[in-house]
């Protein structure tokens, strides 16, 4: 476990920075203060670390591989790894924090679970640790994203799970989170809200990041089993942000760049500026009032008008760069994988690649080590990708 | 001590009960009239809720409201040129999400706040420990900054809130979020707890309906806020003559139950 | 390697005791014959197992993991482990055998490679095993199955492939492996015909069962591993048989018992007789005067008249055992997984727990040990079972 | 040696070059009088195709007759039946899959065969490895098993194949399924490669199409087969009249060629 902690911790209030801390209602603060206490306890338990390293290997499937990626690699000049949580059970990495979170839950005495999702992803791999755990299940999704996902609704539903459609505001993600947060105030004593990605109030950045930080730590070492050594970029792409936390963390102490990559329409890096929501301060899109702003992507997990405040941090402070990609080169991306690679990437994957092909021969040299996050699998987002390329619905 | 707690003592002082209307400024054309016939009615202080993309504190009821208020054009600033037309002694405090101030500027929204002539400021997602710098500001421009306290506040901590609550400290009758509720919910409880930690006057608000529910809230407590309820009459239409009424209703039960 | 050949080889014509054989067209005999020898020799050189190897691990993400199920266990009176093929690349076992089956094609100088699918499952694997080496690839699916599945048409086509919709017979899997054969015919000298069970002529189902016997031998050192011993009873649903097969062949040598699940309207044991087919003798769905039936079940890909020969071999020896479950049994047992433990299962897996909840105090002693081959996830069936559920479209 | 084989080898010690019609039994009602008017246009043998559900060497022609033959209810039996009607000397070769033979038992399809009138069969997916018993089978009711070898078969292989088959040995013209082709294919070269191995009559099909490309292959093997191009006629409806001149051209064409 001494790899888990190599990116800074925040410091006692949660503040990477001028970025993170707590905003949020007095009625819930007590409930921050008692997780953030849970977690650190449960962090330096071993037997708290082993039960997430079981759950993470026997159900999970964790270590996922990292793939060379040779015929890809010859036709960008580059040589280029994957690492593979689109192999995770659910389909992405979103399963990693919430196997963390869950097990978290059970020890806080805790008997029922809340979360948001945009897609679904977050929802559906929420529902899948709480069926795990017989833990009672609600998550609030926009009532838009029911409509438009209305398979993974279902899905949750076949796991056990509620869902809550969101009528609020744009009735997208960032309204399933105030929604959420509503909700949780009323229910905070026996009830846990499962973030899923590295926002919110302390200690939800910190830990979620912790919580996924076993993809970095698991990636350096399988670099170094297959000969790679430390890469010279490592790129993920970053909605919330717990991906690419994730993979940072297990090079941040690294001489390997890190690459953040955003979809241009929910930039909040490239176009957004500090604020606070969520809990939390960081850069977020907004208008000239501070009115935040709808995030507009494709690809519905980077839909998100902020980012985690850990990044707003590593951006400012320069040991992590933020980029923004068009939906467009996402779709070539998104191609170029699947018949490279025989690997169908997650849109928001896809981001990461696109940024990774524009920039061969400019911002990354020619033969250049390039470890990529493939932060999930593409099955959600095939049939949306069809109507894209066929114009058929 | 900040004016808008010394008008509160006072209030205590005299023997009276607080009534504390909330309002989202920019709901309805006329709101500027309704929080006068409001102070009319017999509010003592008055809530001007700054309206916010994500209000994360408030139900469906306050969302509606500002969602119209926003649409209609509603800002910081917009807020600030109507008030200059307001006719009324009672104190305005304003209450919004904290990006709105932080967006703006702390310090000079904090001055901007004094000039529109409000004394007072909730921010809910603003907590103690990330309140510093706000506060200082305030502290530059006469704005007193209150703080909640909820049902889930422990001890230790209400005592530390209520020494950094100015005006007076705003007592949560319930784990939710605004909105209209039917039971009496735990405010005498979080109310007895304050008062073991200080003396600064508590008023309880969150989902106060009716003018019973105020008048015996407001027995235990210094005062009262009616938030949800009456921006739902607002929200179907109320003109500035029923909101006068709406308010002198609460306003009746609870000094009728204590026969001031 | 010591393990893969613990089930008994056929004999040098193909032949499980009365089944297996090679049933071709003389065009196609050389083919065979070339396969057979090359996948013998491939089979028996550590460069070539080693890819395989690699392969699998780098690129599919084996070893998949043995998960115990406590909730399920615990509500069925069991001891209920199961191997996650579910967690393979591209959501099923189908993979394992595309993987050899590619390397072993680049390995005889052939360029291209054609397959038959039913749902898509091994059609999508395929095309993604021809992606990742380069491999020009046709599919053939039968029309029906082609606007069933729309989308795994569209995935193969991401993944570079062409789908040629087959409209002969009743234009679904049992006639696309026609055309495929068809299509053999033509272009033996440069294509492999990737057959996606253990099915079709000598060296198929032997190579196959090959291919797919490291589920077997992963789980059986698995349930060593966490204490759990051999088990009492291994379970696999069948279809063509290929991760029946694969998974018995960890246990063949072992006391457990051996049980493959049909599904009730495609149960080649159950209501078929001896036949030749698609290359071999075994087991079929056929009226009195030898004509092949249609197999008809909710499951794609149990939806296949006929049964891998080893399997009807299995059967005539005794040393497995064979039973039909019904379309409602399984749709409880696709319920139950999901909201018990949090894996959405393949409606073909869902067959084999089906199997196993009916029987337990009846075939299956209380407090067993059982291991079930999750043979593949749920994902592709979520819709299906949907409407299956709720009466929409 | 089989009846089948001493009347073929007969025909090619008339200096005839055979030439073989293939119909599907029960594609239209008439099937029996198509048959018929083949061996009037000039047919020296005549294969009788028996429908299965599952023709993995026939392409899309004979499929077609095939799904409407069992659509009209044809099994083994019925065409046994309708054969009893026959008024012809031409020797008669069954065509179909294993499966047939098998379920129904491969000593008593032998022998229904034979009743049936047929002196041949052709089982196109039964290897010569796999050969054995129904090979048995048919020689105790003197049919004559009749193999394929295709442009892939090695030499060695040929001579195998060559040593089992009777009547004649089937040699494909090309690397294909059954169906019409425009080009000669490869029938020049599989035949050469078979004189090399045996002295058994070898007919080329597979893709003759005209009765040009008949007489060309028909120059350079002993015979020919004509399957698809003639189905397709008939499944456009064509009369006893049309088929007989359909093969009649063709009977035509490799004659004149050859001025026999
Ligand atoms: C596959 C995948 N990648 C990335 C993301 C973005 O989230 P994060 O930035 O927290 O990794 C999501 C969110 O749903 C996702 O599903
Ligand atoms: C998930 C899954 N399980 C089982 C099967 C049945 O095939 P087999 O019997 O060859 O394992 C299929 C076939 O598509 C499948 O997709």
């Amino acid at each position: 476990m001494s790899n888990i902690g190599v990116m800074g911790d925040p410091d006692e209030r949660g503040h990477f920075g001028d970025f993170g801390g707590r905003f949020v209602p007095e009625a819930l603060m007590p409930a921050c203060l008692e997780l953030e206490e849970a977690f650190r306890d449960a962090w330096a338990d071993p037997s708290f670390i082993n039960e997430y390293r079981t759950t993470l290997s026997q159900f999970v499937g964790r270590p996922t591989p990292v793939t060379p990626l040779p015929r890809l690699s010859e036709k960008l000049g580059l040589r280029l790894y994957a690492k593979r949580e689109d192999l995770a059970h659910t389909g992405s990495h979103k399963i990693n924090n919430v196997v963390g979170q869950t097990l978290l839950t059970r020890r806080m005495g805790k008997t029922r679970i809340i979360a948001e999702t945009g897609a679904g992803q977050h929802g559906v791999a929420t529902a899948t640790g709480a069926a795990r755990l017989g833990l009672a299940c609600t998550v609030f999704m926009g009532e838009v994203d029911t409509v438009r996902q209305e398979l993974n609704v279902f899905r949750m539903e076949l796991l056990g799970a509620r869902v809550v459609p969101v009528t609020s505001g744009s009735r997208t993600l960032k309204d399933a989170v105030n929604e959420a947060m509503r909700e949780w105030v009323t229910c905070v004593a026996d009830t846990h809200y499962c973030i899923g990605s590295v926002m919110g109030p302390h200690p939800f950045p910190w830990m979620v990041r912790e919580f996924q930080s076993i993809i970095g730590i698991e990636a350096a070492a399988q670099l170094e089993e297959l000969g790679a050594g430390t890469p010279d970029l490592v790129v993920a792409c970053v909605g919330g942000g717990s991906n690419a936390a994730g993979i940072f963390a297990g090079f941040a102490n690294s001489d390997a760049r890190l690459i953040g990559v955003e979809a241009a329409g929910g930039a909040a890096v490239a176009s957004g500026s500090p604020g606070v929501l969520h809990g939390m301060r960081s850069l977020l899109l907004q208008d000239e009032f501070g009115q935040i702003e709808e995030a507009h992507s494709m690809s519905a997990g980077l839909d998100y008008p902020g980012i985690g405040p850990e990044h707003a941090y590593l951006a400012d402070s320069g040991r992590a760069e933020y980029f923004a990609v068009g939906d467009e080169e996402v779709l070539d991306a998104f191609s170029l994988l699947s018949e490279s690679e025989g690997i169908i990437p997650a849109l928001e994957t896809a981001h990461a690649l696109a940024w990774i092909t524009r920039e061969v021969g400019a911002l990354i040299p020619r033969g250049a080590t390039v470890l990529l996050n493939l932060s999930g699998r593409g099955d959600k987002d095939v049939a949306q990708v069809r109507q894209l390329l066929k114009g058929e619905s | 001590m900040k004016s808008l707690e010394v008008t509160l003592r006072a209030v205590r002082e005299n023997g009276r009960k607080a009534l504390v209307p909330y309002f989202v400024a920019g709901a309805t054309p006329d709101w500027v009239r309704h929080v006068e016939a409001a102070a009319l009615g017999g509010a003592d202080a008055i809530e001007i809720g700054i309206p916010f993309s994500d209000p994360m504190m408030d139900g469906v009821v306050i969302q509606e409201a500002g969602l119209r208020a926003l649409q209609a054009g509603t800002t910081f600033e917009s807020i600030g040129r109507q008030l200059t037309s307001i006719d009324t002694e009672v104190p305005l405090i304003a209450m919004t999400y904290y990006n709105i101030f932080l967006h703006y500027g702390l310090a000079r929204s904090a001055g901007r706040l004094h000039e529109f002539g409000l004394s007072g400021a909730i921010v809910p997602d603003l907590s103690l420990e990330e309140s510093d710098e706000w506060r200082t500001s305030c502290g530059e421009h006469d704005i007193a900054t209150i703080f909640l306290v909820a049902p889930s506040t422990p001890a230790e901590r209400i005592k530390e809130v209520a020494r950094r609550s100015e005006g007076f400290l705003y007592a949560s009758a319930r784990m939710a979020v605004t909105g209209a509720s039917s039971d009496q919910g735990d405010g005498a409880r979080v109310v007895a707890n304050v008062r073991e930690a200080s003396d600064l006057p508590v008023y309880v608000g969150i989902g106060i309906t009716t003018p019973e529910q105020a008048a015996t809230t407001a027995a235990v407590s210094d005062g009262v806020i009616v938030g949800s309820a009456l921006v739902k009459v607002i929200l179907n239409g109320a003109s500035v003559h029923d909101v006068e009424n709406f308010v002198r209703s609460f306003r009746d039960a609870i000094d009728t139950t204590f026969e001031v």
